[in-house]
């Protein structure tokens, strides 16, 4: 069978023709083309940007700063001020909660967030809830493990002061309906804040029109290098909003007693800028630009269709999530008697990486009944061989563990709609 | 053998299926649990101790077969023994499934049941889901008696 | 004159021989060792660590964890589970202002610091003051701009609950008596917090048997890529602390009304981690070591005797800061008659690049009764070309503005001991 | 001419050496100061405006000599002038520092002192330095006359 073409595109990928990397969800490959831009970068412009007068130092703070106008753009943000730069989702979503949560939340006030969040986008809401006496809101799913709107409408009221939900969850591949889930925060005049983690590598955003306060995203889950992310804020909100960390560049004036604060986007960036990643997030954007994030869903689509057809025949796998067309490049699934980590052991004997665990959704976890899962997600450098080598190693664990017919404790209520 | 074959070998695989000392113990005077949060395993370890010895143990688990069957056959080895018996026992065992060691034919022997670990050697990233069960064993050991009645 | 064989391994110098970059105090250049380290990790291990039980992921899980040795190796720390990797220093102490501080400081408290900390050392702690109802104490320095420990002693009393400083001044390049600094606040108790940017690049650290509770450093400044940096602290302090920020990898559980936190060091890095440049920073200190902190120290202070020297025959010229022998390699000086700014893009026109301004200073620099300095800072990659074509081009600005007598509201006064 | 000399003619080093309309103005009715924080420069401009016109200016600066140069020549210019014209005259200035167009000679008599710029645009970090004190003119016309006085 012939590969994908694109996978020459990315040096681990080319270097191992027979891997089959099914763990985009939690990071991606890197192409090639990002790679060099940040090598380049070090190579012929490093320098710390703002702060020299010099020739080279103006340079990176050129590269910094179209850095930014070019993720930002990608995002559907024309205002690229209003755009910080940060660690990955992670960094976004405390930020979030910490300025705008430890400013604005009072005693009786209200959290609500959905049962499909991930970690990053639930304990901080949790604990900041705990800080300042609000209730914490978890809004239940609907039997296909999508957020159940109608629940979510009697849960919204009007002491909810924020709504935070994820455009597209990790652990099922779900995609929110964003738009429907913002109209009903916004009617109680709650701040609407999105993970986007797995919503910017696959779904164009459009933030001007996107009916959302924040959106939060990981570099390193787009193709871009680990440890650069950022933050899509309102500047409205930005601006009133007091500092998340305290140093240079995000200073104005620093008396004994008191400071100010810097202008956008300088204001919630302390410290030394990561400009060299900065830089590789940009040019993956360009290359995600270059492939076209239609397509890339569109291919993603047709891999998780195929892979969840023939999953589905295969006696006792049990899928989560809505059906493939609501979902984006995962597939989520359980196979009777046979634990998700130890399915990830024989996979991985074929070089198939998968996912087995919690995929940092605990609270969802508890609620599919479940200890762990199983999870294949897919990107625009897979294809049907990975597709093939998935199935066929499920079915050899199958034969390995032939015989080990369900035992009590392992066995997982299959609930999938699919 | 496959390193899969070895790995799963039918021993662990009927540990897997049937574990022995399954459940709680209603006399249990020890007791600790583990958990491995980024897979989402959990031992819970409950032990009847008297004069220093293990009178009886059991446990509960969820988690992938390497682990529960690692549990299993670990509360069958340790019945009779005292806390360095259970040291000694577990250096022997970790030394096993890390491959430091190819144990001798005799010591194989005396590892019993145990021995079938051997495989975990060629699957470093299984090693701990052998050893977790141990070190909850250990903590259980080590607990305050008081504290956990 | 020949240049520094070391320019060789920075592709950047390498490959512009006539640039004189002098703003290593701002950022370092990195050599081609760090460069391929991130690249090589990109191209062959790349994948989410600890999270994946596949092969791959387990190859980034080992390459992550043997940075976290490396780096705490190289700063002499003996439990890599107490080095938790940051973004840089900013960060760093921004965990620890927030973290320690919220939990810790109450009305009544008070919080030390002195007039030579960078904002990064300055502004967090000034606002966990306010937040807290505690009173910020600012230390002054003596006349040749070292911490004055008099003075110290009379400000630090029992209410004192933290005592912050840094090793080296990035403004000046003074290195503190670290341990003398430590002995005033042990001796009633305070945390001791050092701000370590300026120290891991130039001095061993020995943080084992350091008198210190916290530790900062960046990346970028220790030939390190940008992005990352780290926090060594003392287990018992860490593991009674708060976290920092919640998400993926710091959690145990996470029940809808309460969470509980994993193990030192994951309880503070929530969020995938930036493994790509924590390779980078291992390789960096490799490269230190390589070379030998000792020798970087002895070249630099070398450089910094000669610029002294001949910055001083210069007429106009002012010095900051005690004599070199007790500075790293900075050299902060003015120029009477041409403001810093100026004088930066002169010498820009000929490749020295130096910093001209306030260095995130600004406590400093009202102290000093300036509004900005020049600085030059010196690291292993430099060479007497670079002191002489320095000079030079204060002597070329100096002849640029020939004429331009002293103004009135140009006048620096020079207090500088030097 | 080398670009530096270009940048530092006599004119602007004569106005930083002797700025003009330096200092405070006491019949002010309107003002602004502008900071850059990361190279510590300042600048203030008091204005007394009238009828829309700009009765009288001064400033006072700490910063380099572009910036203060740059403020110096600016009062100069603007005295007289409608906030329209000021408007008009910093769009001339700020495309002849930012180089984006090269003046005829006609213009470049019209813009008289603030002609000696040009330099500027060889350096483009020093633009905000020249630029600078036009953002603040404009800034204290746009000021509240009662908040400033
Ligand atoms: C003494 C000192 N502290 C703190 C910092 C802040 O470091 P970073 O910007 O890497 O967070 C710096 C460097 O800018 C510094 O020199
Ligand atoms: C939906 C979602 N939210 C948040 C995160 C956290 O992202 P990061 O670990 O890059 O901070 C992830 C990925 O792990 C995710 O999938």
């Amino acid at each position: 069978m012939t590969r994908n073409p694109r996978r020459a595109d990315f040096p681990l990928l080319a270097a191992n023709p027979d891997l089959h990397y099914l763990d985009s969800a939690a990071t991606s490959q890197k192409p090639r083309v990002v790679l060099d831009a940040m090598r380049e970068y070090y190579e012929r412009d490093n320098a710390n940007p703002h702060r020299g007068a010099y020739a080279l130092s103006a340079r990176a703070t050129d590269r910094y700063h179209a850095a930014r106008g070019r993720v930002a753009q990608f995002l559907g943000a024309s205002d690229a001020d209003c755009l910080v730069f940060t660690r990955g989702t992670t960094e976004s979503l405390n930020l979030v909660a910490s300025a705008w949560g430890h400013a604005n939340l009072r005693e009786g006030d209200e959290i609500v967030v959905t049962a499909l969040e991930h970690h990053a986008n639930f304990v901080p809401w949790q604990q900041v809830a705990i800080a300042r006496g609000a209730r914490f809101v978890v809004c239940p799913l609907t039997s296909d493990h999508r957020v159940d709107l109608d629940a979510l409408r009697t849960l919204v009221n009007p002491r909810t002061k924020v709504l935070a939900f994820n455009h597209v969850s990790n652990a099922l591949g779900t995609v929110n309906p964003v738009d429907r889930i913002a109209a009903i925060g916004r009617a109680v005049g709650a701040l609407i804040v999105c993970d986007g983690a797995q919503g910017a590598p696959h779904l164009r955003v459009a933030f001007d029109t996107l009916d959302v306060d924040f959106y939060a995203f990981s570099g390193h889950k787009m193709c871009g290098p680990m440890g650069i992310g950022g933050l899509l804020g309102r500047r409205a909100i930005l601006e009133a909003m007091p500092p998340y960390q305290f140093g240079g560049d995000m200073i104005e004036f620093v008396r004994d007693e008191e400071s100010t604060w810097a202008t956008l986007p300088h204001k919630f960036e302390a410290g030394t800028p990561n400009v060299g990643d900065a830089v590789g997030l940009a040019a993956a954007c360009d290359y995600l630009d270059s492939v076209g994030l239609d397509s890339v869903l569109e291919h993603e689509r047709a891999l998780v269709r195929l892979a969840t057809e023939k999953l589905r025949a295969i006696d006792g796998v049990c899928i989560y999530g809505p059906k493939p067309s609501e979902r984006s490049g995962v597939v989520s699934f359980s196979v009777a008697g046979i634990h998700p980590h130890d399915l990830s052991t024989v996979l991985d004997q074929d070089g198939v990486c998968i996912r087995a665990g919690q995929h940092c959704a605990q609270p969802l976890m508890r609620r599919l009944g479940v200890s762990a899962t199983a999870r294949a997600s897919f990107y625009l450098y897979n294809d049907e061989a990975d597709v093939d080598a998935l199935v066929r190693g499920v079915e050899r664990a199958k034969e390995v563990f032939a015989g080990s017919e369900l035992n009590e404790n392992e066995l997982v209520p299959c609930r999938g709609a699919r | 053998m496959s390193d899969l074959q070895e790995l799963y070998q039918s021993i662990i695989l009927d540990h897997n299926r049937r574990p022995k000392n399954y459940g709680s113990l209603d006399e249990a005077n020890r007791s600790a649990e583990g958990r491995n949060p980024s897979c989402g395993d959990e031992v819970r370890v409950e032990l009847r101790v008297a004069d220093d010895r293990i009178e009886d143990v059991r446990f509960t688990s969820a988690g992938c077969a390497v682990s529960r069957a690692a549990a299993s056959i670990m509360t069958q080895s340790v019945k009779g023994k005292s806390r360095a018996d259970v040291d000694k026992l577990f250096e022997q065992f970790h030394s096993l499934v890390t491959g430091k060691v190819r144990p001798s034919e005799q010591e194989a022997r005396a590892l019993g049941e145990l021995a079938a670990f051997a495989g975990v050697a060629r699957f470093p990233i299984r090693v701990k889901c052998a050893s977790m069960p141990w070190h909850v064993l250990q903590a259980a050991l080590r607990s305050d008696a008081a504290a956990s009645e």
